[in-house]
């Protein structure tokens, strides 16, 4: 590190590095004060200036403040929408988690499990991303859509298969669960939900498949 | 045979030794018995794998006996690599006998055991390392500003197993507090109920009916508010409306709501 | 605006635009995207690389993306951007450790290599500072949840991705990554004892504390 007397060169790196990490745009007597004593911030910045003429990234000087920005002909490039959200809301990701463990599971009981009404989007936007799917329709009064989730909710979270998603042990490995777990408490293991135990309402199955898998007896 | 090493373990020997050889007892510094075994090992000063193993396992237990005597309270695991490296000590300098044994030669165990403290002091070595590379935030920085319109990778969406987990689990939390919680429990009139309730009492509904009268009557502390039973006997009733079984009439916005079962043949009544 | 064929200057450009604006690491493919048909990315890449190379700001490879970030000698010059970095115990570096040099690796496996169990807290702080990620599971008995650093891991600590990891070549040589435990080997393992029938032999333990010392006495 050189702290006494750096060149012209190293004072042109050190304003470069400030002027990249900074928040906002910064003013020579900002830069200077990060700098040794008489170092010349204005030499530097003109050495700087020059050096990004042209380039993709060039220096500005708004209201006697230094800045990077992208060069204005090429903010085209910028302009590119949003294809998917990066992170997912946490009514998503809740939303999610519910319908993974409880699944097939309806609109109400995974705003029963949450407490709160699901808004619109919610839901559509896990369907429009591909992580959930329509499943069929529990046959209870309403017939009400259930939810699953779908191949790309697995590919996302690299499980080879619904067996394969945290339980409630990993859940205390992961200090989850450690102080109070709730009187009760389990998981339901969603890779075994479509087991056909209910043999005796499978009657009209025929010809809608999922639909025995997902009745539940209510009574 | 200790003798040599066993004053480095003795507090007030260990102020006149020189530091670097000077063994202190001092439990907290240490997460496990293969962490002591480590630093023990690290003070023969030979390649991990030409450890002597008997003379580790002294050490071992010199450290053990001289933490017991300061009244450290031993966790069991300590005491129970004591107990097995004594016992692999005792065989590694008993004659090897001849006899067919279950277990595997003691060089065979002595030797794992070392490249487990190898595999350990690499694992060591490999934090100090990395550790000292140039961190995020600490020595190099992104740009503190990015363009206003940022470029979002868009394949890629930024949820974690573990942060599913975690939400899964903070609701089923909640859910266990909203139930558990008596004070705020509502009980509601079901719209199954409502809708059993509906059909019971529908080939009574000749006349139209205020609302009120048909849903049923809250009584004593227990059981759903009234609005419930109000709120669930009108979702239900507009079922019923809706396949055709009944009609209801309201005259204006918070009017009284009239309900009345459909008759068969007779017109839709107009409202008045 | 040049959008037919652009030469090699001005897909630099485009690159080094791109890359300023990003709030993240982008990979080669995610700039393409964003280039006309053909555009020679590594190419540009391999450029700006040179360019900045020895400059206050630098172009670098994290988690097979790539991000300009500051000079490593001129971190002392960002007092004001630098965070307080949240403080990682011995235990959770040594564990973060392991798993990257092992992984995927399972909870087991990690208290095997350190001889103790993973206090509560260890393996959830890095989960939730997302060094570490749940894997998958191992296709043995118990199914067991495995671990592996995620990518924020590399980003924080500058990696291009896992063959860069120190000394991770070395290592492998010496056969030292080797997670199986040599045929018959058994070094008691307390971390594991609760967890099956060797449990009184602890409690023996703690109710005998002289057990140990009569081995020690004998000497």
């Amino acid at each position: 590190m050189i702290q006494f007397a750096p060149d012209h060169g190293e004072i042109e790196r050190r304003v470069e590095a400030l002027l990249f990490a900074a928040a906002g745009p910064l003013s020579a007597a900002e830069i200077g004060r990060r700098l040794p004593e008489g170092a010349d911030v204005g030499g530097a910045i003109s050495a700087l200036r020059e050096r990004y003429q042209g380039r993709g990234v060039e220096l500005e000087c708004v209201a006697d403040r230094w800045r990077f920005r992208t060069a204005a002909d090429l903010g085209f490039l910028m302009t590119e929408e949003r294809e998917e959200p990066r992170r997912l809301s946490k009514a998503a990701l809740e939303t999610l988690a519910i319908i993974a463990y409880h699944q097939p599971c309806t609109r109400a009981e995974i705003e029963s499990v949450r407490g709160v009404s699901l808004s619109r989007g919610t839901l559509d936007l896990l369907l429009e991303m591909g992580f959930v799917k329509l499943k069929g329709r529990r046959r209870t009064p309403g017939r009400p859509v259930t939810y699953a989730t779908a191949d790309k909710f697995l590919e996302h979270f690299s499980l080879a298969s619904l067996y394969d998603l945290p339980g409630v042990q990993e859940m205390k490995a992961a200090g989850l669960l450690d102080l109070s777990i709730p009187v009760g408490f389990e998981v339901p293991d969603p890779s075994r939900a479509g087991d056909d135990d209910d043999a005796p309402l499978l009657e009209g199955a025929d010809d809608a498949p999922e639909f025995a898998q997902d009745f539940v007896a209510e009574d | 045979m200790t003798d040599a090493f066993q004053p480095n373990l003795d507090f007030t020997a260990a102020e006149q030794v020189d530091e670097r050889e000077a063994f202190v007892v001092d439990l907290e510094g240490y997460e496990g018995p293969l962490h002591v075994l480590l630093a023990l090992a690290r003070t023969q000063k030979v390649d991990l794998l030409k450890l002597s193993i008997t003379r580790l396992a002294e050490q071992y237990l010199a450290f053990v006996h001289e933490a017991r005597r300061r009244n450290f309270s031993l966790a069991a695991d300590y005491l129970v690599m004591a107990s097995w490296l004594a016992y692999l000590k005792s065989r590694l300098l008993l004659p090897r006998t001849d006899k067919k044994d279950e277990e595997p030669p003691a060089e065979e165990m002595a030797a794992a055991l070392a490249f487990r403290l190898q595999k350990l002091e690499a694992m060591r070595k490999a934090v100090e390392t990395i550790t000292s590379r140039p961190r995020l935030k600490r020595d190099v920085f992104t740009r503190g500003d990015p363009e206003a319109t940022v470029i979002v990778p868009s394949d890629r969406i930024d949820a974690s197993l573990y942060e599913l987990m975690a939400a899964y689990v903070t609701q089923r939390r909640r859910e266990g507090q909203r139930q558990y919680n008596p004070g705020q429990r509502v009980e509601a009139f079901g719209l199954e109920a409502a809708r059993d309730w509906l059909r019971d009492i529908l080939p009574r509904l000749e006349q139209w009916t205020p609302l009120e009268q048909v849903a049923p009557a809250h009584s004593g502390t227990e059981g759903p508010t009234q609005s419930s039973f109000t709120a669930s006997t009108l979702s239900a009733s507009l079922e019923l409306v809706k396949e055709g079984a009944m009609d209801v009439k309201q005259a204006e916005a918070f009017a009284e709501l009239y309900l009345k079962r459909r008759g068969r043949g007779q017109p839709l009544e107009l409202m008045p």
